[in-house]
């Protein structure tokens, strides 16, 4: 165990897969000579020349879907998109052929390919820079998509992305690049594909990801120690493929859950996560789930605003207690419990 | 670096009609001989081949969209003559030819038009989407340009390993107009990459000429824009192009990319439903006159090297190709709707959703004792 | 009232407004020399010359935004993007741009633009020609989306969106365009955002858009007819914003609801729907909302597996049947009614 | 049509600095001079301005991101003088010192990098996103290349309606390797529209090199590709890019987009925050010697357009402004979060979400009575 920062244990991570697979390269605006927007990849040209760390022209279709092409011929790109909101630029390469190419032509090749990219919101980035687009991919049937929220798995899951033969859409947080915990020394990659109660309780179910999960694991705490109450919380990790055993699991013991997302409400990641728990634990529910998620507006430059638009450690405790009201009103009127 | 014409230039913006040099020699050694006869044979397999399909989606055998090289026959044969089985090739929807001739069996390319699991992309991809790993054909693409940045990445994990392959990235005069292109063609150039990017000029995307287009319409110019190099050649001479292909491809070889402008012709409608009515008959009248497999064929008698006899087994031959392919195809079994999830993911991945529209997310459970269950 | 196709709906509608407004003009690929890939433009060239019919190079972004930009001096162009699939390509300058621009700048300009698309499937076109991904405008606040299901509906949605000041997503579907039905013959435009009740029934609700409220509604009829079964529909017509009143409202009534989609279910439209139902008619719910929606694969073109993967009459009168048996089994359980 | 160079060419890539023509003339009139020192003026103003942002957003007043024009004052002057208030203009992220020049008020372009109601965007876009209707600049853009295609369809709509006007947008060099500027500038060739399409070429986008990322680096010369006009200029002599604007604008206003590359300096890093350690010192020292601001003042002492007590009048004159600005951006109002929502559509709409991330999508009502219920 040593503790880090998530950029750390991503820049690590990196390191020590180039060193160990020489098919591993990175590709990204930026990531050799400037040393990466954010410095994931500082040093890491220096060390390993051009060949494996090219910084690309502004292209990012271009790059990307040359990535993507790279990767059909057995390498396994890297490559970073700046911030997501770029990732727009790339769409049509990442949605209509990475995503495509093992089904359309019937499993003939595959694309390892992982594209890390940054999410986040609450820096005065405006409403082009500031928007939390994960549901663009977590949609979409032949990606993977993960989002991890601490440092130690941000390496795990990255070890994880970069061995998978699939593409890999490996979401970050401008947020979490200076937060700290403990990574395992040793390089054992996560599962793709499960969710992690973070922490277990029995009164309600927070369910959060990435910068999202901390919030959620924050608000736990404090209603741990402020009032007494057992909530779990369920860190999804994965967006697509959605463990939906996990949550269900999950609200299956504590009979109320709310989602905090960054994204937008309607539509957003919440959506479906709320959709599923109330399929699936139709009858274990005692309240509606909800849904905490930024306002639905281009999120504004000016403070006041933009602070009002994101969700707040707050907002998610006047969510947790107006479930667990609703809970006890049922309760009541039913009479049971 | 040079960037040339091969062709004089009509005001139509396509080259006329030129007989190629060697063509026109008199004595031929048997090696010659047999690669003209050879690209007449390819170049017949593919006019007859795209008549069958033309025939077979009308008759409901073949669905969606359906785009022929009928007109391009002494493109992609040119084309791919130069190439090495190592080399690849990515190419857009309009590909049926270009699988054929790079060697894949045309049974399989029937087999995928018809939608069976012997089709070269076992009937997931369809007349747009043929791929090939062993012959080393990584697509047909249906999104216009959508091939181009895959063949630079292509190029550029050649170049990452040493490797001497080159790839060959053919596309439409409609696609140089869309971002990718740009994109792709400075990134290429900017790495060395080893690739030939070919505009196949039939002079219409749809019912849109070139000139309402492209504000320059000599399309292979636009490679100034990355100091690459690039020329223009007629497209409707298998051996002109050949040639033109030849010297790109060694360009490429040598680590410089290339940009190749095959002027070309679209015979029928940009699809096989479309009738072309934007087409005046005097054009119609043109391309006819022009048809490049009627005028090598005639070519190839006029010089001395086919009879009449040699174009009647030529054709008799490549008929029965065609029949047989459309045999085969038609025995071939329909996938399974048992295997509609086996290719959602090249590892497998727990949570995979692998439900059928009709099923629920959640199979019914006992309700939970009310006691209990609060 | 006229009876006429969904085709003709939108081609008399595009003519009229031309007439009626200089600044309304069209611009697309193919829309002019070849009258449109679907035919929707035929004669407006001629009739209307080459300023106001633009043929465009095959650019989607080049030509999204110059419309976006047209439109933020006043125009009002009327895109055609050829079909949803090819809108990835201008997914930056619709999200990024003209969803942005009225709020990122304080409000001082809008854009009066409509960009027309069809979505669709089922035509074996193959894994990126048939998808549905309308999620990725309803997902964005300053977009409005609508969904005619019907020719009357795709005039008067059409007159509303190409008099509105904001962006407008307007989508159709390939396999709506000959499909029949009455048309007013007044120029009243339908209200953007509201969803329409188009059966009355009380039952089961069940909810579908485009393509998929023609499904809904079929079913409704056939198990009026075979079993008597009282189903409302209801046809969502605005993706964004969703008209959750009327949806809540429905479900007050009868209790149960089924989602019909015909985009992939993990985070796809219905899930929004869903998530929605099971928490502003929480009480009132007596089975779990049923989706129906297409397998999560990317499209096979073979027609065996094509159909396999797409929602069907049948699946949803499974859905419907197994829905009742939920609500059933739960009303013999607790004993009421 | 022509694409040429205003200015030598040096290995680096870009112009050798170069003394205008008419800069040169011993006698000047009234109006030259005051042309000279107003030129003069507004680089200062820049200047202290964007030194004056850096401060500010060091001291936390300003958040986001934060990109400023030192070094390319010359440029941002010499364009604008070309343009008549009428004309629209479209830029990015790096654009206070175009609003400033383009006549907004430069306490509002303060009050929108300090995030208030009184900025030009009301405090919704800050640095990379000031708009201002009435002077008719239609915005920064913080996605590269997104104003590309806008500031194309804005000379569309003036083609459209038959006027005069013509349209300015700006990019910087690393902007010309994205795929929307190729889009952007073969429609506008192929429509003829009345724009001019700017590279800001600062030689570095980010950290990387014009070399390094543009496989010809002589950007003016992609103008070629859709058979457009283009020029190189000098970007660090205002006199030299006001004549090549002028001409510029003049055949835009004639109905020919135009390409002109202005080949300039970015004093120091990509954003405030950047310490720009990919620069050698030598580079850094390069850079001050050719300070635009310093070299042009220095000339019009030379010249004997400005004395040093003229030069001292300006600065506190200049001083003052920015002082004035920063002070009326610190006293205008934050906005207020009541309206927050206030800019979600241009025209009302039912079922509009307005809620705070904080508010339930339902308000809890009465429990129904279970046996109404069911
Ligand atoms: C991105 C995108 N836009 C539009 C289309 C529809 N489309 C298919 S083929 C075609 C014309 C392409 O013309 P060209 O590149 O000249 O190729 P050709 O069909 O002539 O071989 C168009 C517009 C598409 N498939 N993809
Ligand atoms: C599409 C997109 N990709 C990447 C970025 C991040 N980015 C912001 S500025 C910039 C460099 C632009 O360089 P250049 O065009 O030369 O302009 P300069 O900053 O030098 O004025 C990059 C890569 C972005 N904003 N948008
Ligand atoms: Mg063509
Ligand atoms: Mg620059």
């Amino acid at each position: 165990m040593t503790t880090m920062t998530y950029r750390q244990a991503l820049h690590d991570t990196l390191r020590a897969e180039m060193i160990r697979d020489e098919n591993v390269f990175l590709m990204g605006e930026e990531i050799g000579v400037f040393e990466g927007s954010y410095k994931i990849t500082a040093g890491l040209l220096a060390e390993f020349g051009e060949r494996r760390v090219r910084d690309t022209p502004i292209a990012e279709e271009g790059f990307t879907g040359a990535a993507i092409g790279a990767a059909m011929l057995g390498l396994r790109p890297v490559v970073e998109i700046m911030t997501i909101n770029f990732s727009l630029l790339a769409l049509d390469q990442i949605v209509n052929h990475a995503a495509k190419i093992y089904g359309m032509f019937g499993g003939q090749t595959s694309v390892p390919l992982v594209i890390r990219t940054p999410g986040g919101g609450g820096q005065q980035l405006g409403a082009t820079h500031s928007q939390n687009i994960e549901l663009y991919y977590a949609f979409v049937p032949g990606l993977k998509v993960v989002a991890p929220s601490t440092p130690a798995d941000a390496k795990a899951l990255l070890l994880a992305a970069i061995r998978d033969d699939d593409p890999v859409l490996f979401l970050e947080n401008l947020a979490l690049y200076n937060t700290k915990g403990d990574v395992p020394d040793d390089d054992t990659p996560a599962e793709l594909g499960r969710a992690k109660i973070t922490r277990q309780g029995r009164d309600l179910t927070l369910i959060g990801y990435s910068r999202m999960a901390h919030v959620a694991a924050q608000v736990a705490d404090q209603l741990a120690a402020s009032e007494g109450l057992d909530i779990e919380v369920v860190d999804l990790r994965s967006l697509r493929p959605l463990d939906r055993p996990a949550i269900i699991e999950s609200v299956k013991k504590t009979h109320a859950a709310v989602v905090v997302e960054d994204d937008w409400l309607t539509y957003g990641i919440g959506a479906e996560v709320a959709a599923t728990i109330a399929d699936g634990a139709f009858d274990y529910l005692d309240a509606p789930v909800r849904r905490v998620a930024m306002a639905e507006v281009p999120l504004p430059y000016a403070k006041p605003l933009e602070t009002a638009a994101l969700p707040s450690v707050d907002d998610v405790i006047n969510a947790v207690h107006q479930t667990l009201d609703a809970v006890g009103r049922r309760h009541q009127k039913v009479g049971h419990d | 670096m040079t960037n040339q014409m091969h062709a004089p230039r009509t005001p139509a913006g396509r080259a006329a009609p030129k007989k190629s040099t060697r063509a026109k020699a008199a004595a031929r050694t048997p090696a010659e001989v047999a690669r003209l006869v050879g690209f007449y044979r390819q170049m017949l397999l593919i006019r007859r081949f795209e008549e069958r399909t033309a025939r077979s989606y009308t008759q409901a055998l073949i669905g969606g969209y359906c785009h022929l090289n009928l007109g391009e026959e002494a493109a992609v044969v040119g084309l791919l003559s130069a190439l090495s089985p190592t080399d690849y090739l990515f190419t857009n929807y309009r590909e049926h030819g270009y699988a054929i001739i790079r060697g894949i069996d045309p049974n399989r390319v029937m087999a995928e038009l018809y939608g069976r699991t012997d089709g070269v992309s076992k009937g997931w991809g369809g007349s747009m989407h043929m791929f090939d790993r062993g012959h080393r054909l990584l697509g047909g693409y249906g999104i216009v340009g959508g091939q181009v940045p895959l063949a630079t990445g292509a190029a550029l994990a050649i170049d990452y390993r040493g490797g001497n392959e080159i790839v060959m990235c053919t596309m439409g005069d409609g696609t140089a107009n869309i971002g990718a292109f740009h994109e792709s063609l400075n990134i290429a150039a900017l790495w060395k990459l080893p690739i030939v990017y070919v505009i196949i000029n039939n002079r219409l995307g749809m019912g849109t000429s070139v000139e309402r287009s492209s504000a320059e319409p000599e399309l292979f110019r636009r490679a100034t824009s990355y100091r690459m190099e690039s020329s223009r050649v007629d497209g409707l001479d298998p051996i002109a192009v050949a040639d033109a292909s030849a010297h790109a491809v060694a360009t490429a070889r040598d680590g410089h990319p290339y940009l190749l402008e095959v002027v070309s012709e679209r015979l029928r409608g940009h699809s096989v439903v479309d009738p072309a009515k934007y087409r005046t008959e005097a054009e119609v009248a043109q391309l006819r006159e022009h048809d490049p497999v009627v005028t090598f064929g005639a070519r190839l008698v006029r010089e001395g090297v086919l009879d009449a006899d040699a174009l009647a087994a030529i054709e008799l031959e490549v008929t029965a190709r065609v029949d047989e392919a459309a045999a085969f195809a038609e025995s071939s079994p329909a996938p399974d709707v048992a295997t509609l999830f086996d290719y959602n993911y090249a590892s497998a991945v727990p949570n995979d959703s692998r439900r059928l529209p009709g099923e629920p997310l959640f199979e019914p459970e006992p309700l939970p004792d009310p006691g209990e269950a609060t």
